[in-house]
């Protein structure tokens, strides 16, 4: 168990690594083209970017989620711990302790919310002490959930569904968790819930965190580095600290300008968003 | 070559009934191939079309086969039947239907292309009520008849005829359908054992017939009051009954069993040179000796046909020539190794239809063979005749058709 | 209507906001146990920008149902255009000129961008459907000019790009700002938005408030809005109804809401700059 | 008692049994749909695959023996063995495992995250194909199955209400087998997918192919099991019809009237699947025996579509059937 | 690049809807036009016209039928069986009761009726929905089927309940009876597909086309934003049905020629049908065609290669065709879920951007 102080004390040591991947949907659309990330252990990486840029895309391709939409890695590899993973299925991964929150919630909606936690726990083997303990810290994070556990997801509200998401990445133990999109849809408060949240389990359990945000200023406030992604390839890379300063970065994804933040009544002039590469 | 192509199924729900007709049919024109080089000097070639039953595949092998030079046709399928009759009349290629098919094609004064001598389903319906005769000393008065049908055209055929018998013996019917396949068949034997009829008559085909004649087992319903017609009396009926089904009775219209000289034939030019059709598993079986009685009787009408036109490469349009005066003796059955085979008939202009009649055979489950238990049993024509010139005439009718032979 | 509803105000930007539009009285929904509102009154304005917030869970979507008859209240009234509406279908409402967008996106994957959007349209086009399947005449006629309306539709907001595409492939934020297309395609005179702006970074945000302003102040569409994002709302609307656990514990003027201790308490956490 | 009365009580009762012999069929069905979402049109054949299968190994056929003796000359027919009936069953359930793995390698693998239709649409690629099969391996000839299961008239019940009304009821000693075999299976079952992890997971991957892989759940092993489970219970029913009507072609036709029994009980519901046979049994049975004599017959096929019907009508979902969960 | 659509620029909004925007599938369109009607039915023969064009024919109108039922307003209907029964039993009723009308006449008057047969089956379809209506579609089925079997007044009392279409002319020239040349057959079913075929065209292109879909992919939605889910599942059952009438009438009168209810259209229709629309491609009218020209081609062409070419015996080879027609199917699924008509888009997305990958 290592915590951020030890982390910051020993970066480099990479769990996840993605050698410049190519990713095509439908055999024709070519949506990834050359990603490279390395994924500290222990840290939380933060995957900006616009919509379409390919975030999602490239968790799934992580998680090897792409065969199930027609997708491919057609390019470029994938090593989680030195050795190479994108031949293994979902399942394989997760018992390796790689786990994804999916974008858009994808609760299983004829469950009750505490069985779609339970389902979580698929892959453990640590007995059903161990599980129920894990239940009870999820209710914990999320009391909204123990209200509602015996209910259908399918009829639990947008956030409760999130939050049903998030809690039940937790109930694996994993080692990694891909976040896909952790603040869409919930209240200011529990954002910051969230992320103190992702902050504690990556303290106190060592897990690291992949998330891919449209919430920048929040995933930089918390993500020790970052990685911001145009339209399938990577354009900027650096600590939180040296993103959260670039002026690029500042404008277009902070929404600050040199005389802070302004509101959105003003933003009524046409402003062609800025390419990096043209 | 003379080409009689074979319309057969082995396939789909009623396979069971195709595969020995169709090895019969085969392997009798193997037989006159190898034994006598065809009929009158000319091969015959038999090529056969899977139909699995299904009218539309019927129509799409016709259309296959009728431009080789096909000199008549046999489906085997009441339905493909119907399908064929308006085609053979228009594209001229007689159609041969033995004990199925449009009954009232018997009437050749409409029907000039059809033939189902030597009997028919209201020749058998008769039959099997003058059998129930016999048993109750000439009188039905009172009696309780059940008839349990495959709820299609071939199993409504017989109910006019039964209608109008039960108003001249004075017995009550009853009408049981059944739905294809037919293996649920508690509704209808609950009621036959709550109406306690004299007797059950059965028109089945396929799954149908075990599975009824297991629940006339089941119910204990004495099998010897339990008829079927000639399709649903063969092996594959009564087998997986066991012993339950001893006793069960049905019509044919030929022999069974392979006590007939003609079986030494066969034997030695077709089985044992390996040239059986199918699996070659089916010789003497029922199924199989009426498949082969159709081919005797095909073979004998091509005979015919050469005689009377004087040539061994006879065209479909001779061949029916050769069918409309066709003439079956005992004696020509014997000489074909197949002495009491078949009743002897001869067909006319206006009579497609033969005499119709049919012996009664019963199933000895321990032996594990029919036995035959009556001679031919005539129809009762008094009744048939009216019938079958009334249909015939509403078909006349309906389709334009103006009566020949007179 | 009573004089007190006619009379409107005015924004501090100098909009001209008229008389009660739509009015909730008293609206209590029940899903079988869940009370998802409870006795919640409030009113939309002609003209006006008026936001939804609350914490996950507390109602605000079921509101917005309810308005588009999908929910039917057990109790309350919906009051539009002064009149009490009967207990109607959802298409029903729909033809009265409410379009909305949902929170979990509600497109037509199998169809096009542009058909979508043509969609938007359905409840003003006529043709029957012989005319339909003769075409040509009054049916192409109709197609044409209802799509020369959509294609500015388009235009304005700028998916001019992807006409032809099927949406099933659009990103997330494009599908939302789709989803708007085919609202706005409707001409609705009441706009219902539920989290237009969710999953979209600071720029997309920014065009998308560009949109909603526009349509606001160009076409005077009246707005209702669910947001989470506080900036947006703020800066936004003109005022606020803030919803917990189905209760109503604030409306007012975004200043009121954002100095209201109950809101804090229950939604904002910290007060909000 | 009155005589109609006794007669109806007689139908309704074998009514019920006939409904349990449709609910064996159907429990195949629930089971991949309720693991799937998969609406397998093959059950139907499966059932006769594994009868014919069955037959085959217990005869000793030679499989295949009709194609080896077309092309190679040769006259096999038979390994000349005869095994008993319970060895052949556990022989066949294990070429039933088998199935179910080639069927997930081949088919389902590539099928991940498809709409419900299309899955259905290949398993009746699947049907065809093993309709095919089962017939090239094992001919096309009625086969006669007897694994020593009892048949005909039970004197005892017969008896017993003789002496009670004075008409002796009619009940088939299959058919009892059948019942206690059925609720044993329905018992076992809904075990398995109420209180193991298994049964969530199955829900699960019904719910959401992607989410299940994403939280490590193994289509490959949920599907392989339930094809499995389902391949066993289809040989049970193909075991059952086949010794009621011998073992051929139609016996895969059992699946529609499974269909109507599923509906009523819903896709998802396994106790469903037996509550809905007796229903349909029963219903479609007196009615056959009150209005049957009056419309003519043959009413059972339609009846039992049009009964599921007007239950469907009052709970889209069936008696037993998960929520169809509405939302936008 | 062998495939283009660069370089065609729309200046009207009616070009841009138009059936085939791209020159070269209008081309290729016209290209088939003038096959089937200016070609095709001067070499045709008897085999040919029975065994494959008719048959393929009228299945294609049956399947647009229910593509508009299932592909484009998302109602899986396991029915079509019976509304083919319906169609025919209407139409002999038709050609018996008034032998003076015009056969097109009987024909289309079929389809009408069976429309308000398909609207009368159509209306649990509100409450019941996905494979629950699938198989409540069936109770139609096995209903009309017993009806018309049971019920000798739709047989005109005929001994064993078949129907047998008798000739009637068009222009002095048999298209029913037996005397109906091969060519006329094919014509008049090829005109009559033409025009349903064009009429099913404008139907999905426009308003209701859209409200059929935005009812498949979403019914709730759509009714939220002001689709009426009544008016538009029964329209779409009533098209639907009509189409299957027609192809029900012409697969009686015109293929068959006489019919028996349980064996000409029983379930298997229904499913043959719905085989046929899944794998040409839900939602797509060229999928009907390739999906309806997939089923009746191949097993005729499997019969012809394994019997005739190689000879197998007659009941080997039928099984065999099972398995290669299943194993098919699956391939195709798998190789692109949507059925031949997206096979085939892709294939053309490929084409423009050949020779590069992407
Ligand atoms: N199943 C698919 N088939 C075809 N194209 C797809 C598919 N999924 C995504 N794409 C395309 O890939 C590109 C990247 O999509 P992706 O979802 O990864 O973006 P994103 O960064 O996650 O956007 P958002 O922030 O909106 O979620 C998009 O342009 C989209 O059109
Ligand atoms: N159809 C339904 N059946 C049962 N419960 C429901 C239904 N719809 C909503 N609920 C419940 O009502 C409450 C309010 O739901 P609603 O979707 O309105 O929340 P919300 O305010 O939109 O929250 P969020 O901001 O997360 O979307 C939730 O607890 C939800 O579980
Ligand atoms: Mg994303
Ligand atoms: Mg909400």
């Amino acid at each position: 168990m290592l915590d951020a102080t030890q982390f910051s004390d020993r970066p480099g040591e990479t769990l996840l690594e993605v050698n410049n991947i190519e990713v095509i949907y439908n055999h024709v659309i070519l949506v990834l083209k050359g990603v490279s990330l390395s994924v500290p252990k222990g840290g939380i990486t933060a995957l900006l970017g616009g919509n379409g840029a390919g975030k999602t895309t490239t968790l799934k391709a992580v998680s090897n989620l792409l065969h199930s939409e027609r997708g491919a890695v057609t390019k470029g590899s994938i090593l989680y711990r030195g050795d190479r993973v994108q031949d293994l299925n979902p399942s394989e991964l997760v018992k390796r302790g790689v786990i994804q929150v999916m974008e858009g919630r994808h609760c299983f909606e004829h469950l009750t919310v505490e069985d779609n936690l339970l389902t979580g726990a698929y892959t453990r083997t640590d007995g059903k002490g161990a599980i129920a303990a894990d239940l009870e810290m999820v209710y914990n994070y999320f009391p909204r959930l123990r209200e509602r556990r015996k209910s259908q997801a399918g009829y639990t509200s947008g956030g409760e569904q999130q939050m049903v998401a998030m809690g039940r990445a937790l109930m694996s133990r994993p080692e990694m968790i891909l976040l896909d999109e952790p603040s869409m849809g919930l209240a200011p408060q529990l954002v910051e819930q969230i992320f103190e949240i992702v902050r504690a389990v990556n303290a106190g359990e060592g897990v690291t965190f992949l998330l891919a945000e449209q919430n920048t200023n929040v995933a930089l406030r918390y993500a020790h580095t970052g990685y911001i992604l145009e339209s399938g390839r990577v354009v900027m890379e650096g600590s939180a600290q040296e993103l959260r300063e670039n002026p690029d970065v500042k404008e277009f994804y902070l929404g600050m300008s040199d005389k802070g933040r302004k509101s959105f009544r003003d933003v009524r002039s046409y402003r062609r968003r800025k390419r990096w590469l043209a | 070559d003379l080409v009689v192509p074979n319309l057969s199924y082995r396939t789909g729900p009623f396979a069971a009934g195709g595969i020995p007709y169709a090895d019969g049919f085969n392997d009798y024109f193997t037989l006159l191939n190898e034994r006598d080089g065809g009929i009158g000097g000319e091969k015959v070639q038999v090529p056969e079309c899977e139909t699995a039953y299904n009218t539309e595949k019927g129509v799409e092998c016709y259309e296959a086969t009728k431009g080789t030079g096909a000199l008549v046709y046999n489906p085997l399928s009441t339905g493909i039947t119907y399908q064929l009759i308006p085609k053979v009349s228009a594209d001229g290629i007689p159609l041969y239907t033995p004990g199925y098919g449009r009954t009232s094609a018997a009437n050749g004064k409409v029907f000039e292309w059809v033939f189902n001598y030597p009997a028919n389903y209201w020749d058998g319906a008769s039959v099997a009520v003058k059998h129930l005769l016999e048993m109750n000393g000439g009188d039905l008065n009172g009696k309780k008849v059940a008839l349990l049908y495959h709820n299609s055209a071939y199993g409504k055929e017989p109910i006019r005829t039964l209608q109008e018998l039960a108003k001249k013996h004075g017995f009550t019917l009853a009408e049981l359908p059944i739905d294809s396949p037919g293996q649920e068949q508690k509704s209808q034997w609950l009621q036959v054992r709550r109406d306690k009829p004299d007797y059950v008559l059965f028109w089945g085909w396929g799954v149908m017939n075990s599975v009824a004649i297991q629940e006339a087992a089941n119910i204990r319903f004495p099998m010897e009051n339990f008829i079927g017609i000639w399709w649903s009396g063969s092996e594959n009926d009564v087998m997986p009954a066991g012993d339950g089904a001893n006793g069960y009775k049905s019509l044919t219209m030929h022999g069974v069993g392979m006590d007939y000289p003609v079986y030494a034939d066969l034997k030695k030019y077709v089985y044992d040179a390996g040239k059986a059709s199918g699996a070659g598993d089916q010789e003497g079986s029922v199924i199989y000796s009426r498949g082969m009685y159709a081919a005797m009787v095909i073979a004998e009408a091509i005979r015919k046909a050469q005689e009377i036109h004087g040539t061994a490469a006879v065209n479909a349009k001779q061949v029916r020539d050769g069918f409309e005066q066709l003439e079956i003796t005992e004696a020509r059955m014997a000489e074909l190794g197949l002495p009491n085979f078949g009743q002897p008939f001869a067909a006319s202009c206006a009579d497609h239809g033969g005499p119709g009649a049919a012996m009664i055979q019963q199933w000895d489950a321990a032996a594990k063979k029919w036995n035959l238990v009556t001679p031919f049993i005539a129809p009762d024509d008094e009744v048939l005749v009216p019938l079958v010139m009334e249909d015939s005439a509403a078909f006349a009718a309906e389709n334009k058709i103006t009566e020949r032979c007179n | 209507m009573n004089a007190m509803n006619s009379e409107g105000y005015t924004t501090a930007d100098g909009r001209k906001i008229g008389g009660v539009m739509m009015e909730m009285k008293n609206i209590t929904l029940r899903f079988g146990g869940v009370k998802a509102i409870t006795d919640i009154s409030f009113d939309i304005r002609e003209g006006e920008i008026r936001a939804i917030i609350g914490p996950n869970g507390a109602g605000k979507s079921s509101m917005l149902n309810v308005i588009s008859g999908f929910y039917v209240p057990q109790e309350g009234e919906v009051w539009f255009h002064g009149q009490r509406r009967a207990p109607m279908k959802p298409y029903e409402v729909a033809q009265q000129g409410i379009a909305r967008t949902f929170q979990n996106i509600a497109l037509f994957e199998g169809m096009s961008v542009l058909d979508n959007i043509m969609t938007g349209r359905l409840t003003l086009m006529k043709t029957g459907l012989f005319q339909q399947a003769m075409w040509w005449g009054r049916a192409q006629k109709e197609e044409t000019a209802h799509r020369e309306k959509v294609e500015k539709v388009i235009d304005f907001l700028e998916i001019q790009d992807i006409r032809k595409t099927p949406v099933g492939r659009l990103p997330y934020g494009l599908k939302k700002r789709v989803e708007l297309a085919r609202a706005l395609a409707a001409e609705p005179k009441l706009l219902l938005l539920d989290e237009p702006m969710a999953g979209m970074n600071v720029e997309e945000k920014e065009d998308m408030c560009r949109f909603i302003l526009d349509v606001n102040d160009e076409f005077g569409t009246t707005i209702a809005l669910i947001e989470h994002d506080m900036g947006v709302v703020m800066d936004l609307s003109d005022r606020v109804v803030v919803m917990d656990y189905g209760k109503k514990i604030g409306d007012g003027t975004p200043d009121e809401v954002r100095n209201n201790q109950d809101v804090i308490n229950a939604y904002l956490g910290v007060a909000h700059d | 008692m009155p005589e109609q009365l006794l007669y109806a009580m007689e139908v309704s009762l074998n009514g019920l049994m006939a409904g349990i012999m449709y609910a064996l069929v159907a429990l195949g069905f629930v089971l991949i749909f309720k693991a799937s979402g998969i609406f397998n049109y093959a059950q139907g054949v499966l059932a006769l695959f594994a009868a014919l299968t069955l037959v085959g190994l217990q005869q000793g056929q030679v499989p295949f023996a009709h194609v080896i003796n077309a092309i190679f000359g040769t006259d096999l027919h038979h390994f000349g063995w005869q095994l008993p009936g319970l060895v052949a069953i556990a022989l066949t359930a294990l070429v039933m495992v088998g199935l179910a793995i080639l069927i997930e390698r081949l088919i389902l693998k590539h099928l991940v995250n498809q709409a419900p239709i299309i899955l259905f649409m290949a398993t009746i690629g699947l049907a065809y194909f093993l309709e095919g099969l089962g017939d090239v391996m094992w001919g096309a000839d009625i086969k006669k199955l007897d694994v020593g299961l009892p048949q005909g008239i039970s004197e005892m019940i017969d008896t017993f209400t003789f002496n009670l009304f004075g008409y002796g009821f009619f009940i088939d000693r299959l058919d009892i087998v059948a019942a206690v075999v059925a609720t044993a299976l329905v018992a076992a079952l809904t075990a398995f997918s109420q209180y193991t992890k298994y049964g969530r997971a199955l829900r699960a991957v019904a719910d959401d192919h992607q989410a299940a892989l994403s939280v490590g759940i193994s289509l490959r092993f949920v599907w392989v099991l339930v094809w499995s489970i389902a391949g066993f219970v289809a040989l049970v029913a193909g075991i059952m019809w086949g010794s009621k009507s011998g073992v051929q072609f139609s016996l895969s036709l059992i699946a529609l009237k499974a269909l109507p029994v599923l509906m009523l009980g819903g896709f998802t519901s396994i106790p469903g699947a037996i509550v809905g046979g007796l229903i349909i049994g029963m219903g479609e049975k007196l009615f056959e025996f009150f209005a049957g004599p009056m419309i003519g017959g043959a009413t059972e096929n339609w009846f039992a579509y049009v009964l599921a019907l007007v239950f469907l009508v009052f709970r889209p979902q069936g008696l037993f059937g998960e929520r169809i969960i509405e939302r936008v | 690049m062998f495939y283009r659509e660069a370089g065609e620029f729309k200046t009207s909004y009616v070009d841009d809807s138009q059936t085939f925007p791209i020159k070269f599938d209008r081309m290729r369109y016209y290209a088939v036009l003038v096959i089937g009607f200016g070609i095709i039915p001067f070499v045709i023969n008897d085999y040919w016209a029975n065994a494959v064009f008719v048959p393929f024919l009228i299945y294609a109108i049956a399947a647009i039928g229910l593509n508009i039922l299932t592909g484009y307003c998302g109602q899986v209907s396991l029915g079509t069986g019976g509304f083919m029964a319906v169609g025919a039993y209407a139409c002999y009723k038709l050609m018996t009761a008034f032998p003076g009308m015009p056969i097109l006449v009987d024909v289309l008057l079929a389809g009408a009726v069976t429309a308000g047969v398909g609207v009368l089956f159509g209306l649990p379809s509100l409450r019941i929905k996905g494979f629950y209506l699938a198989v409540a579609t069936l109770a139609a089925q096995f209903f009309l089927v017993w009806l018309f079997n049971k019920v000798p007044w739709f047989y005109n009392y005929s001994a064993s309940g078949q129907i047998t279409a008798p000739e009637r002319t068009m222009f002095g020239i048999a298209v029913t009876g037996a005397n109906t040349p091969a060519w006329a057959k094919y014509l008049f079913c090829a005109v009559v597909l033409f025009l349903l075929a064009w009429l099913a065209r404008n139907l999905t292109r426009g308003t209701v086309g859209r409200k059929w879909m935005a009812i498949r992919d979403m019914d709730i939605a759509a009714e939220i934003i002001g689709v009426n889910p009544l008016t538009t599942k029964l329209s779409a059952f009533a098209v639907s049905s009509f189409f299957i009438g027609v192809a029900g009438a012409l697969f009686f009168a015109v293929y068959l020629g006489a019919a028996e209810v349980g064996e000409a259209f029983g379930i298997q229709k229904s499913f043959l049908i719905l085989f046929m629309v899944i794998i040409g491609g839900l939602g797509s009218l060229f999928g009907s065609f390739a999906g309806a020209a997939f089923l009746v081609l191949l097993p005729v062409l499997l019969k012809n290669v394994l019997v005739e070419g190689m000879g197998w015996p007659t009941d080997l080879a039928a099984h065999v065709e099972l398995m290669i027609v299943g194993a098919l199917i699956i391939v195709f699924l798998i190789l692109e879920p949507h059925g031949l008509a997206q096979l085939w888009r892709v294939a053309k997305e490929k084409l423009r951007l050949w020779p590069f990958p992407h």
